[in-house]
């Protein structure tokens, strides 16, 4: 069983903290992402798990059994790293080959199993080359090659597409997720900054912020309901709307209005004592659309457009320059520059924050809990 | 492969060769460590062979550039050789008193006072100094070199019209006659890599003997008369006369000291001559021109005595090899020994570059006649003296010394140079 | 290198003949000795190197035959032959038998030398000494000739030097002490510099820094002690203190440092997330150091490589203290050194084993030289 | 012959075979007594952390070793004989170091040293740097480089010799066999005596040793050139800079570091390097260096070790401060491990 | 005046040749963005025109001045690489300063102007910093501010985004742009092989393919109107989905019969000689949508599907497994693995192509033109 437990674990540098205590339950063939901004502490906490860090405190179990001191070789993990790492005078045969010649197994099974991969990875045709003669995606595909031969519990992916160009990323992305797909019971974690990858691999997707979990969830349940501004902006993009606001009336549904001047109903509850309390509002840009009848959230001059083909970005300038809401329309839209916009969204797309940035709907929800 | 068939010249005392034989040294190892290299290395091979074939011992020569320096590390480090083969007492004095030279005896001591010519000469150049403080014999002088010797070549000076001269005063009205006709007297180069310098000072000495008495001398080698005594600086000053006058020496004042004195005598042979005489001592013709023939194309002459001083009578420095037990056993006593046979010095007389003043060598072994002549000046000397440089610390005698000629060459007044170098020498005591 | 598309003259070549001055003047030296290596011993310091190619015009001196070998002739007493004797002719313009002028006749005129005597010396080196009065004495006339000489090499140097006896021998004990002390130091160093990059242990930062400090040590200081020990360790042991072993540990000792400093700023320098991979691959430290680590460093193994093999290939000292002189453990500086007369200035001898000692370390630059280019680790890490 | 190559490939085997079997020995004994691989999971963690802890000391272990026996010790015997007299058995307290400071020639060569460590460091490295720099650029380069190290293969002697030829002196109107002086005289000039010229002649010892160790400098500059991203240069050309800017501002700061261990080894060198002083001028004409005063004492007429061993003493003191400076950049590199 | 002329640029590297005669006008302030696949020449292209590379053959005009032997510093131009290339051992404001350093101007002005473009990129509080010590994005600022400073007449682009993360790159883009309407003169020249970057940036977009321009034209041209398959297949991501097809009937509207088994009928003129060709049919997957009525032009079993939040793409087995069709369809449309979907598009957004590649539009085009 390859569950991977983590209780309170801390991680510092002499004086640095960079993990402030760590609680997750990885569950046996969960895929899990870690995504966080750039030095949050995500390759930390896979070298943690990986072995290749020591924790300071607190207890890593793999398995049910506790691992604080084995050395990574012996935690049943294999890891691809951002940068290949591939041991650059080794054929790929012999790199894929190189842990189990290490573990000194048999040739036959050496070869059985390093042929395998490469039919997986499609890199048969490649096994007698060197790293070098070959593109940055066939490197990438060996280094996934080396982690699969080792048949590892755990595996360990830290960013393994940052250095590829867009038509790869995807291409591998795919394969990557059917290479879990023919691992059911291998557990995947995978640091990444791209939300996409994040957003199509993960089971679950944990978001770290500067060595704290911000929240745990499926790739939809952080999208939707986003627990936090943090996350609320983390996920998705072009980032979350969010607009300074002020509690109008407080309650189920509650009623706020925004810097842009405009007041929206929204059916989360709020209690109370939040009357007239300064929160953050928020919709997402593709949740707006241009409003058709008299009931619009948003009215403002359009700053800037940006034309993708199929879609556009509209900044729109709703009297705050400094703040422009971004709203994603249909590529067909006609929309011109300069021309004064009224935008619409769904009562259902529309987010509060606390002052401490914490989502209302998650208060709502913990107050059912308790 | 023995040089001479056992037997079969008589020139040589075989009959010694036979008294080694009853040595007995089968499993033995001598190991020799010595200065020559080279040509020189093939002809002490040549009569070490005599030893090792008579005797049964296995023997082992070794040099090196650095012998000075490796032997210092040797003993020093306790690995010595058996025999030790050094050129300078110098350096003898300082190995005896750190105690790891052993003895001769008294009896090799008498022995070369009587056998050696020129009366006590030889027996005190082997006395040194031990660790105990006590005077004690223990180097063997072997193989000599003759110095104060001036070079020519017969033909330029027949041609000339120039005499070899018998004093001095001649010498000096040659030099004249020489600069007058336009030629250069003198070849000197005093280059020598690291011993720049030396030659002069051997110059220097054989002023000195026929200057001043021998006991002068061997104050002076010993500073019991300062350098600046006026005796010594007087010397310096007739030498420092030579050599920084352009007229004087070929290439000017200034190619003295960065000549090589390896390549300084071929001036003599040049057409026409560079120079007419070149001062040094008898090893000098191994760096004639190939096609020179000695005796035909070159000879040389003492460097004379003052006609002005008869009571000095014909001094002679000389220069050699002194052997010194490093590592006393059989084979290193015996080899002692054999050096006191007649055969031992004349196997090398009968080759090259060897003299010798052990009375009881056959002459006639002599290699060729200019080695015959040298050996006649070397037994018809009345005072012989060691090279004084050589006598003294080598801070002084291969340090100082050199660099003070160097510095004379160079034009700074000989007073001055004689108080450096004594100033070098009280830091050492 | 950054592309610049001027176009004078300057910018085009200006790299090229800025190179080939440094190499002429780095050259010239070099030159000199490889020239004055196959010339003539007296010629090296007669002239300069740099007129041996061209023909020389050049007098000299010889003797003629003495008088027993003149025959009487027409009622004179003559002796001919040629000046050269057997050995290789010359053409000589003139000729004189006073050294203030030696170059008083014409080649095949006929010279006045008083008393009725006279001499012819023709322009192919044949000469006719007459004289009514028979020759006496025997040193021969001498005369002097004024010949133009065709540039002159000899391999004879070559032949003295390599045909010396026991110089093959000297030179596999050379190989024999080189190899073993640039291999050893190798091994010893890269391991050492491996942990001292990639371990943590207790005491890493003052070994670091005891090391660096250790370069400086003068290596004639240390030879009186070692060489103490060594005696002592071989009497201990009963077994010569001079041996082949002996002296690779100290030229391991020696160049250590140095290997250590060198090495270990190359491997700390490798990419770690290769270390880590294998680590996590399953290899120990040694499977590491052996199976990525070595290859992954050969470009500075090599460097290092090289200039050890230099300098004890080139080594006198310490070959004579810590190796014995004997045929079977002699090196091969030391043999040429011993060809050196006593007094040294044999410079035909000098620069001729120059050149011979300099082949072998050529052979090994150049066929490490190789492995300096760069891109060993191309392809293993991202942007290689 | 044969039985000759034969026993000196079997010296060399088994040489080169015992360090290699040593090490290898080790790690499979280290192997035996902790084993890893085929034991259980707790007590394989555990051996393999006993490995850990002894595996270092394996690796350094030899290295060690010899540089005790090798440096270390002779460094202590050194610093013992430095307080002792000429023949190393009379304690003499700090008369040695007393004698040094007034000893004139003592003073002149350190004068000398400062001369040779200012000049012979920064010369190598800069005329390497140039050379490497150059010789990237043509397709001959690899020729060059390999006549400019050429030098580096000739031994001390051999290069005196070379060296010789260049410098030797010859009366004036003769046939000159020095080359500069050849020359010299060839445009009408006066030949000149270079090595005992004073002052100057401390240049033209320096340029024999330039000329050695340039060599040395451009093989390792010239790999550490090229690590420069070609990036940089294209920028800067498009910005303008003429080579010699590019040279100067772009190149020469991104490779310092490299630059920083050339010049220490090559300072390390010069105070070490005696031999050309020894076989040129044997520090006569005001040449002399500590190096060559410190054989000379040692070895010369019979040595005096205590004065030796003083002058050494100095040496390593004179390069501390080029050692504390390595040994903090050495540091700074590993802090990152 | 800043525009840039090529007329038959070849280059060649040795015998390789790289470029094979490339033609283009490009106008004072244009906004031109090269694309292709990895290799195709954007940067050999790119280099020779500021200078990096000798074009082999061919004219190369910049501001009407013929520019073939004028250095790199005196064409007016400036670049930021790839790979940022800044001198990492000067700090930003050194930087940027540095050609005018080397131009000797004024330290006033030098201040001046430094100060400026920092201002524009937000870098003003990093000014004394080194490149190491500062993220890729704002490494990438640097490198425009050193472009920025030289006040340059042409501004080259050599893929400046392609080693940021996705937040970055999308910000830095915007940058970008706004950068551009900040310098209206500028001709600006930018090479990638992001679409998202060349759709959003360009004025006029220029494809490459191995060293052949394959079309020139603004983004929604060639988005709307492939000339041909390559640009077709290039243009858009996922790529448009292209199947073997047949004409059944020429004429202007075209009857095909795709691969897929249905037939579909395309409003682009085919002349009467096609009839019965070979060609390929072409859909973007953003143009599919659920068939609502019996009215379809696909239909297969959903293989895969990749959830991206607002859209999903799904991957439909219409017969051919090797050529599965990607459809992107809302997020929120419930589409579940193994079932049959139906699928259609507008008839104006389908695309035919003869059996070289050509798009018919071109043909009719080029039929209305002659
Ligand atoms: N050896 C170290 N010593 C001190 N601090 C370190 C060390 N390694 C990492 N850090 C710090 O720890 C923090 C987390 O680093 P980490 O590499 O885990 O970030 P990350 O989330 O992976 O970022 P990125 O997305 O850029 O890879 C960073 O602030 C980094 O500077
Ligand atoms: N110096 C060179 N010698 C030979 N071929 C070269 C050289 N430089 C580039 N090439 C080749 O020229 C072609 C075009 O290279 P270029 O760098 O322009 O491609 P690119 O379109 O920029 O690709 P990418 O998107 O990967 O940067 C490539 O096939 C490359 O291999
Ligand atoms: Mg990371
Ligand atoms: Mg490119």
């Amino acid at each position: 069983m390859a569950d991977v437990t983590l209780n309170q674990v801390k991680k510092s540098y002499g004086n640095l903290n960079i993990l402030h205590g760590i609680d997750l339950d990885i569950k046996s063939g969960e895929f899990i992402v870690f995504v966080g901004p750039s030095g949050c502490g995500k390759s930390t906490l896979l070298r943690s798990i990986a072995g290749l860090e020591e924790i300071t405190s607190g207890e890593l179990k793999i398995g049910g059994e506790l691992v604080n001191d084995v050395p990574p070789s012996k935690r049943g993990i294999a890891m691809v790293f951002q940068s290949y790492a591939l041991y650059p005078h080794m054929t790929v045969y012999d790199n894929m080959a190189f842990s189990m010649k290490i573990g000194k197994e048999s040739k036959a099974e050496i070869d059985k199993r390093v042929r395998q991969a490469a039919e997986i990875l499609q890199l048969t045709k490649y096994l007698d080359r060197l790293p070098k003669a070959m593109s940055g995606g066939q490197r990438q595909r060996v280094a996934i090659g080396r982690a699969i031969v080792r048949n590892p519990k755990v595996f360990l992916f830290d960013e393994p597409l940052s250095n590829l160009d867009a038509a790869l990323r995807v291409a591998t992305r795919i394969e990557i997720a059917k290479l879990k797909e023919s691992m059911p019971n291998t557990t995947m974690i995978y640091v990444t900054h791209d939300q996409v990858e994040a957003m199509t691999l993960a089971d679950r997707i944990v978001v770290l912020k500067e060595g704290v979990v911000e929240q745990v969830g499926t790739p939809m349940e952080l999208y939707k309901r986003p627990g936090n501004l943090f996350v609320a902006q983390f996920i998705g993009s072009p980032a979350m709307n969010i607009l300074p606001a002020k509690i109008d009336k407080a309650g189920n549904p509650t009623v706020v209005s925004h810097v842009g001047g405009r007041k929206a109903t929204v059916p989360i509850a709020t209690p109370a004592s939040a009357n007239g309390a300064a929160v953050s509002f928020g919709v997402r840009p593709e949740d707006l659309a241009i409003a058709t009848g008299t009931d619009f959230l948003f009215e403002g001059k359009v700053d800037y457009i940006e034309q993708l083909g199929e879609v556009q970005l509209v900044y729109v300038d709703i009297g705050r320059a400094d703040l422009p809401l971004v709203a994603k329309l249909p590529g067909n839209v006609e929309v011109k520059r300069g021309e004064t916009l009224r935008l619409n969204a769904g009562a259902g797309d529309l987010h509060i924050f606390d002052a401490d940035g914490h989502s209302f709907t998650l208060h709502r929800e913990e107050a059912k809990a308790a | 492969e023995l040089k001479f068939k056992p037997g079969e010249d008589s020139k040589f005392h075989w009959a010694n060769y036979d008294d080694l034989k009853k040595v007995d040294l089968k499993g033995e190892t001598l190991t020799i460590f010595g200065p020559w290299r080279g040509e020189d290395e093939t002809l002490v091979r040549s009569v070490l062979d005599y030893f090792q074939e008579a005797t049964g011992a296995e023997v082992k020569y070794s040099s090196s550039e650095n012998y000075e320096q490796q032997i210092v590390i040797d003993t020093q480090a306790g690995s010595p050789p058996n025999i030790a083969v050094l050129p300078q007492p110098g350096l003898i004095q300082d190995l005896a008193s750190k105690g790891v030279l052993t003895p001769l005896g008294d009896d090799v001591a008498a022995w070369i006072k009587e056998n050696y010519a020129a009366g006590d000469s030889w027996a005190k150049l082997g006395t040194y100094t031990g660790k105990d403080g006590k005077q004690g014999f223990y180097a063997f002088p072997y193989k000599i070199d003759v110095k104060g010797l001036v070079w020519y070549s017969p033909d330029n000076f027949e041609e000339a019209g120039y005499k070899v001269p018998k004093t001095q005063e001649e010498l000096a009205d040659l030099e004249k006659k020489i600069i007058a006709d336009g030629g250069k007297p003198w070849c000197i180069g005093l280059g020598s890599g690291g011993a720049t310098g030396w030659p002069a000072t051997d110059w220097v000495e054989d002023i000195m003997l026929r200057t001043q008495p021998p006991e002068v001398y061997d104050k002076w080698t010993k500073n019991e008369i300062p350098f600046t005594d006026p005796a010594v600086v007087n010397a310096l000053d007739i030498f420092g006369k030579i050599a920084t006058d352009d007229k004087m020496v070929d290439g000017g004042a200034k190619a003295v000291a960065a000549t090589d004195f390896r390549d300084s005598p071929k001036g003599l042979f040049t057409v026409p001559p560079k120079c007419y005489m070149h001062h040094q001592a008898s090893f000098i013709p191994s760096f004639f021109p190939e096609n020179v023939k000695l005796g035909q194309d070159a000879d040389f002459f003492p460097y004379p005595p003052y006609a002005s001083k008869p009571e000095l009578g014909t001094p002679l420095e000389v220069a050699g090899t002194l052997v010194m037990i490093t590592k006393d056993s059989k084979a290193s006593r015996e080899f002692i020994k054999f050096l006191q046979m007649p055969l031992a010095h004349e196997l090398w007389m009968a080759q090259k570059s060897f003299v010798t003043p052990f009375k009881a060598a056959n002459k006639d072994a002599y290699g060729s006649d200019a080695l015959k002549k040298q050996g006649e000046i070397l037994v018809g000397a009345t005072t012989v003296r060691f090279d004084g440089s050589d006598l003294m610390p080598g801070k002084v005698g291969a340090g100082s010394f050199w660099t003070g000629m160097i510095d004379l060459v160079g034009g700074k007044s000989a007073q001055d140079v004689a108080a450096d170098i004594q100033k070098s020498w009280d830091a050492i005591k | 290198m950054a592309a610049s598309t001027g176009k004078s003259f300057v910018n085009r070549f200006g790299v090229h003949i800025a190179v080939l001055i440094f190499v002429v003047i780095w050259t010239i030296p070099t030159l000199g000795i490889l020239v004055s290596s196959l010339r003539d011993k007296d010629q090296i310091i007669a002239s300069g190197w740099w007129n041996s190619f061209s023909s020389s015009s050049q007098t000299e001196a010889g003797r003629l035959p003495p008088a027993s070998a003149q025959t009487q002739k027409d009622g004179k007493y003559v002796i001919e032959g040629n000046v050269f004797g057997d050995g290789a002719k010359r053409a000589i313009s003139a000729f004189g038998t006073k050294a203030a002028a030696p170059t008083q006749y014409k080649a095949g005129t006929a010279a006045d030398l008083g008393d009725g005597v006279s001499l012819q010396v023709n322009g192919d080196g044949s000469f006719v000494l007459a004289s009514p009065k028979a020759f006496e004495g025997d040193r021969g006339q001498r005369v002097y000739y004024a010949s133009s000489a065709p540039p002159k090499f000899t391999t004879d140097n070559y032949d003295a030097v390599l045909f010396s006896e026991g110089i093959g021998r000297s030179f596999m004990n050379s190989l024999t002490v080189t190899i073993p002390s640039t291999i050893i130091p190798i091994l010893i160093a890269a391991f050492a510099a491996y942990a001292l990059a990639w371990m943590r242990f207790p005491g890493r930062a003052l070994l670091i820094a005891v090391i660096i400090g250790l370069l400086v040590v003068p290596l004639q200081m240390s030879l009186i002690p070692l060489l103490k020990l060594y005696n002592g360790v071989g009497t201990f042991f009963g077994v010569p203190s001079k041996t082949y072993l002996g002296i690779w540990l100290a030229h391991t000792g020696f160049g250590l440092p140095f290997a250590i400093y060198l090495l270990r700023s190359y491997i700390a320098g490798l990419p770690r997330e290769i270390m880590e991979s294998a680590r996590i691959d399953g290899a120990s430290d040694f499977e590491i150091f052996v199976k990525i680590v070595l290859p992954l460093s050969f470009p500075v193994l090599a460097s290092f490589a090289i200039f050890q093999f230099l300098w004890v290939w080139n080594d006198l000292l310490v070959a004579m203290v810590f190796l014995g002189t004997a045929p079977d453990q002699i090196v091969l500086t030391a043999k040429l050194n011993a060809l050196l007369g006593s007094r040294g200035g044999n410079w035909e001898i000098l620069t001729t084993s120059a050149f011979i000692t300099i082949i072998v370390p050529l052979i090994v630059f150049f066929s490490l030289q190789r492995y300096f280019v760069r891109g060993l680790l191309a392809g293993s890490v991202k942007g290689g | 012959m044969a039985a000759q190559i034969f026993s000196a490939i079997f010296v060399i085997i088994i040489g080169v075979g015992g360090c290699v079997a040593y090490f290898w020995g080790a790690n499979k004994l280290l192997d035996l007594v902790f084993p890893s691989r085929g034991v259980s999971g707790s007590a394989a963690v555990d051996n393999l952390r006993r490995q850990g802890l002894v595996r270092p000391w394996l690796f350094v272990g030899p290295a060690m070793i010899i540089l005790t026996i090798y440096l270390i010790y002779p460094v202590i015997e050194t610093l013992r004989l430095s307080f002792l007299d000429r023949g190393g058995e009379h304690f003499v307290g700090l008369a040695n170091y007393q004698w040094a400071l007034g000893d004139h020639d003592f003073r002149n060569s350190i004068f000398n040293n400062i001369l040779w460590l200012a000049v012979v460091p920064a010369a190598c490295t800069f005329l390497g740097l140039i050379i490497a720099v150059l010789t990237d650029k043509i397709w001959w380069g690899t020729i060059a480089k390999s006549l400019i190290f050429l030098p580096l293969a000739i031994s001390f002697v051999g290069a005196s010799v070379i060296w010789k030829f260049i410098y030797e002196y010859r009366g004036e109107g003769q046939v000159q066999i020095g080359l500069l002086n050849a020359i010299i005289q060839y445009f009408g000039g006066q030949p000149q005596v270079w090595i005992s010229l004073p002052f100057w002649n401390n240049f033209f010892l320096m340029i024999i040793l330039i000329w050695i160790q340039t060599g040395f400098a451009m093989v390792i500059l010239s790999s550490a050139l090229r690590g420069i991203p070609e990036e940089t240069l294209e920028a800067a050309v498009i910005d303008g800079a003429n080579p010699f800017q590019i040279f100067w501002k772009i190149m020469v700061p991104q490779i310092w570091g490299t630059i920083a261990v050339v010049w220490t080894t090559i300072t390390i060198l010069v105070l070490k390097v005696f031999d050309i002083v020894l076989t040129m001028t044997n520090g006569q004409w005001n040449s002399q260096v500590l190096a060559n005063l410190m054989f000379d004492w040692m070895f010369r007429g019979g040595g005096d070790f205590g004065r030796g061993a003083t002058i050494a003493i100095i040496i390593m003191i004179a390069v501390i401060p080029i050692m504390v400076w390595n040994i903090r950049q050495a540091n700074k590199e590993t802090g990152g491990h």
